[in-house]
């Protein structure tokens, strides 16, 4: 192509945004709302994986020892939890702290006391699985381990927190897929119209001999101006809204994790703006094809 | 010989038959005028020679290659070596005059010297000179028309078709346009003429196709019809 | 009287001046032909009657009322007492021809009955009966000029006015529109016509208004204009 | 309004559905798309407004009883709670059930007997508040009863509950009202899109002389036939969607209850086509009006 249609084309595009303005406005703002409420969706599915995945990990085993056990026997247990792949940590909780911790929930303070001195409990392990999802496999193995008792993991509440996750996972995935489906049927159905009430523009430029490529140039063009700038306008929002919850509301929620890692964030900027452009530019495309047949 | 037609038939989806088995030929060079009573055929006629329209039977050639077998990406260039004045002018709207006319310049791609020249020396021929930043919509009839006159002109194509070019000029302007067509015709380009204005036709004295009913009734030079 | 236009000037936005202090009266049941160059400002004429543009200066009457101090809602009145045949058609691409012309019945809210017996008789004047249901892009340009003229007169409105309605007709449809206006004529509707056809003005033999750059250079009764 | 005009607007605004079919799918369309996310956005609304209401109503205090209460002072103890129109339930746990919990949870299973017989736990009350929001003021309020010793109601977890449902709270509220607005903003780009490309056809029916009225009527029916179709189109499959989820996903998630009740699902429908209809009819209106002046 010659430099001097390149400049044509960038001008073409040019003019006609300003004098199609109904249109580029509507395209723009419907790329820019689309591009927002996937940006919301995708904050919601990252951000609900990251709590989720806290809650999964909070999830530990309690393994009580034996009586009998010597420290060293203790150490070597520990040791070869430790080396297990599927073990993330060990933490060892002395019979004294288990009934310390007792005493502080049961709101009496002289639970020792009361028994005589000696206290009835026993050191345990605290167990991390590195598969939080495999800590029942995990529990058993765990139990057939020399000196190791009783083996706990609250079964129960791991298990109805287990289904939840999964459940909240495959909502939050089916919610984005759908908002994406949403937003390409939205921005396909607004190009669709723009070019519609171009058309006879269209015809007109073929009658005159116009090749199929030299009207959808700027076409291209246009679509990619509209694209990034409605993208951009709605990851300025996006942005801001999220900045403003990280600085005011993560402080009261400095259990629930929000993803504030900026590298992940630029990344998922980069990932819708590519995705708006992608809506934008494409839809024109199709939208166009369908009149260029003259 | 730059058209041949044989045995062309045009009928429309809604069953109207517009042509109906025409042959002829023009040659290159030629100034012809084609007439008829309103719905006869005439812009069909030039709607088939552009490949607007594709005919139902029959053949036709422009500069010896068939319009019918053409492949798509050929279309253009056959309407690049067509100039069309069209009967509903067909500017873009959204473009100003001079825009309009400079377009038919850029799909062949002049250069930016050689369209601003040939551009306002068109605009000057047709008597817009001044209107160029008006857009069609702020133009009177006759000025559209015009446009639509010096865009079909500008790139000096093979055939200017004119369909119904002075159906909104006054007499004065009607023959200023007309003695354009013959100044561009002595140059060598091929005319064809949809037309009704008689007077016009008398007194170029060029050849004359008749068409009634999508057949044609006459083909004769130089006469002047009833 | 009933037109009356004073001292009426009109500049477009862009600063041109289309119409330059025109003053004059048309009486009720006259024909009056509007002539002048393209650009002249016949069209800007007939945009400021039906008050599809308002002027810049002057005062305008039809029957009576002004123009220029009507309510909003009395304007769609106004357009209802003049039938206008448009430069360039303005017909309703969604509708056919039949619609089209029902249309401005069922504006003035005439009954079915009404609207049947009346658009059938209206279509066969203007010769278009056959073609009721086809759309405006399916018709000929002539075609489309006298579904426009049909459109125009099916209401029999006090004043008729025709821009340029013979431009896209052969001689003969000419002459018979032409025929059809004055009839509507006699039976009492005011006909003012835009026109470049010498030809019809001259054997029509009546009222000829010229203008020439917005100003009316001539006004005689019954002239041959050169 | 004659009879007959009213017919012809009916049949106007028919034919026209028909034969700018490229603009009814265009706003059936979007219509449609906005009223299901929106629907998406009120049904996540509420539902997580149920499950935070169920996981605050768990909350609750435990009063520690003193030793030595006869029964007919504990029964009077808890008819007096009762009473209160502060606590919404209590229920009476005696130290030997209070024992057995604590063996299950220790994994120890003979806790009693090395205690040599003797229950050093005391017995307690779990009261509910009528208001969980208020339970901090209720324990202490019970703190000062005679014969309440300690009162526990896990300070720590229940405020980071409420911080964490609060703001649960409010951004689901700010999503529902953003996504509300993308709604309204979308649907008026697209009839601003459809009456755009139909303001040549509005220009020449008000030159032939329609009255404003004449040319809204048909448009108004228009805007609302799409509205209706376009919403009940969502509903369709935001109904299907939710009762698989009802029929699938609610038996492994019992704890977490959600909205099952038809009378409040049916309102939310009802609501959601009114908010359709509203957002067809209305943008159609006001883009209208932009070219009813001429
Ligand atoms: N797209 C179309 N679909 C159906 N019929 C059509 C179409 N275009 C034209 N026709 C019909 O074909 C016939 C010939 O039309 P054409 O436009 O060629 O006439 P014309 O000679 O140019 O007439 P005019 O002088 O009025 O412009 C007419 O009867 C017209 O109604
Ligand atoms: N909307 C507009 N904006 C700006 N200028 C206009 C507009 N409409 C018409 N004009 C200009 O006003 C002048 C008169 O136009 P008008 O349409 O009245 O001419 P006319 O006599 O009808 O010409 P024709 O015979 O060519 O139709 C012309 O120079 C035209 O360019
Ligand atoms: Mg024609
Ligand atoms: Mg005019």
């Amino acid at each position: 192509m010659r430099w001097q249609t390149i400049k044509y084309f960038f001008r073409e595009a040019k003019t006609s945004l300003r004098r199609n303005s109904v249109l580029s406005i509507a395209t723009a703002t419907t790329i820019s709302i689309c591009v927002f409420i996937l940006g919301i969706a995708v904050l919601l599915y990252m951000n609900s994986g990251q709590v989720i995945q806290k809650l999964e990990s909070d999830v530990e085993i309690v393994a009580f020892l034996e009586d009998d056990l010597t420290t060293y026997q203790t150490e070597e247990l520990q040791q070869t939890l430790k080396k297990n792949p599927a073990v993330l940590s060990v933490t060892f909780v002395s019979k004294d702290e288990a009934l310390a911790r007792l005493e502080n929930k049961m709101g009496e303070y002289d639970l020792l006391e009361s028994m005589e001195g000696s206290n009835p409990l026993n050191d345990s392990l605290e167990i991390k699985a590195t598969n939080p999802r495999e800590v029942g496999e995990l529990a058993a193995a765990v139990e057939k381990m020399k000196g190791v008792g009783k083996v706990r993991y609250g079964q129960d509440l791991v298990q109805k927190l287990f289904s939840a996750t999964h459940w909240v996972r495959i909502l939050s995935v089916v919610i984005v897929v759908f908002l994406g489906m949403a937003a390409v049927f939205l921005v396909a159905t607004t190009t669709r119209l723009t070019i519609f009430s171009r058309r006879k523009e269209i015809y007109i430029m073929k009658l005159v001999g116009a090749t199929n490529r030299f009207i959808r140039f700027p076409f291209f063009l246009e679509g990619m101006a509209l694209s990034v700038s409605g993208t951009l306008f709605a990851l300025v929002f996006l942005g801001l809204g999220y900045f403003y919850m990280i600085e005011n509301v993560q402080p009261a929620l400095a259990f629930l994790p929000m993803i504030t890692d900026i590298n992940v964030l630029i990344k998922m900027g980069l990932g819708l703006t590519l995705a708006g452009m992608a809506l934008g530019v494409i839809g024109t495309f199709i939208s166009l094809n369908k009149f260029l047949d003259v | 010989m730059l058209v041949q037609m044989y045995n062309v038939s045009k009928s429309y989806d809604n069953g109207v038959r517009a042509l109906n088995d025409v042959t002829l030929k023009i040659e290159r060079g030629e100034f012809v005028f084609l007439m008829g009573h309103s719905g006869a055929g005439k812009s069909t006629f030039i709607k088939l020679l552009m490949r607007e329209e594709l005919p139902t039977r029959g053949q036709i050639f422009v500069a010896s290659r068939s319009v019918l077998r053409m492949k798509k990406a050929e279309i253009p260039q056959l309407r690049r070596n067509i100039g069309v004045i069209f009967q509903d002018f067909k500017l873009l709207e959204n473009k100003t005059v001079w825009e309009n006319v400079a377009f038919a310049m850029q799909v062949v791609g002049a250069t930016s010297q050689q369209i601003k020249a040939r551009v306002e020396e068109t605009i000057n021929m047709v008597g817009l000179s001044g209107r160029e930043s008006s857009f069609p919509s702020q133009l009177s009839g006759g000025e559209q028309q015009r446009v639509g006159i010096a865009r079909a002109i500008v790139n000096r194509p093979l055939i200017v078709i004119a369909d119904e070019p002075t159906g909104n000029l006054d007499a004065d302007t009607a023959w200023e346009i007309m003695e354009l067509m013959s100044e561009i015709n002595r140059k060598g380009t091929t005319i064809i003429m949809a037309t009704h204005a008689h007077e016009i036709v008398r007194r170029m004295h060029k050849r004359v196709i008749c068409l009634d009913k999508g057949c044609v009734v006459s083909d004769q030079q130089g006469v002047s019809i009833a």
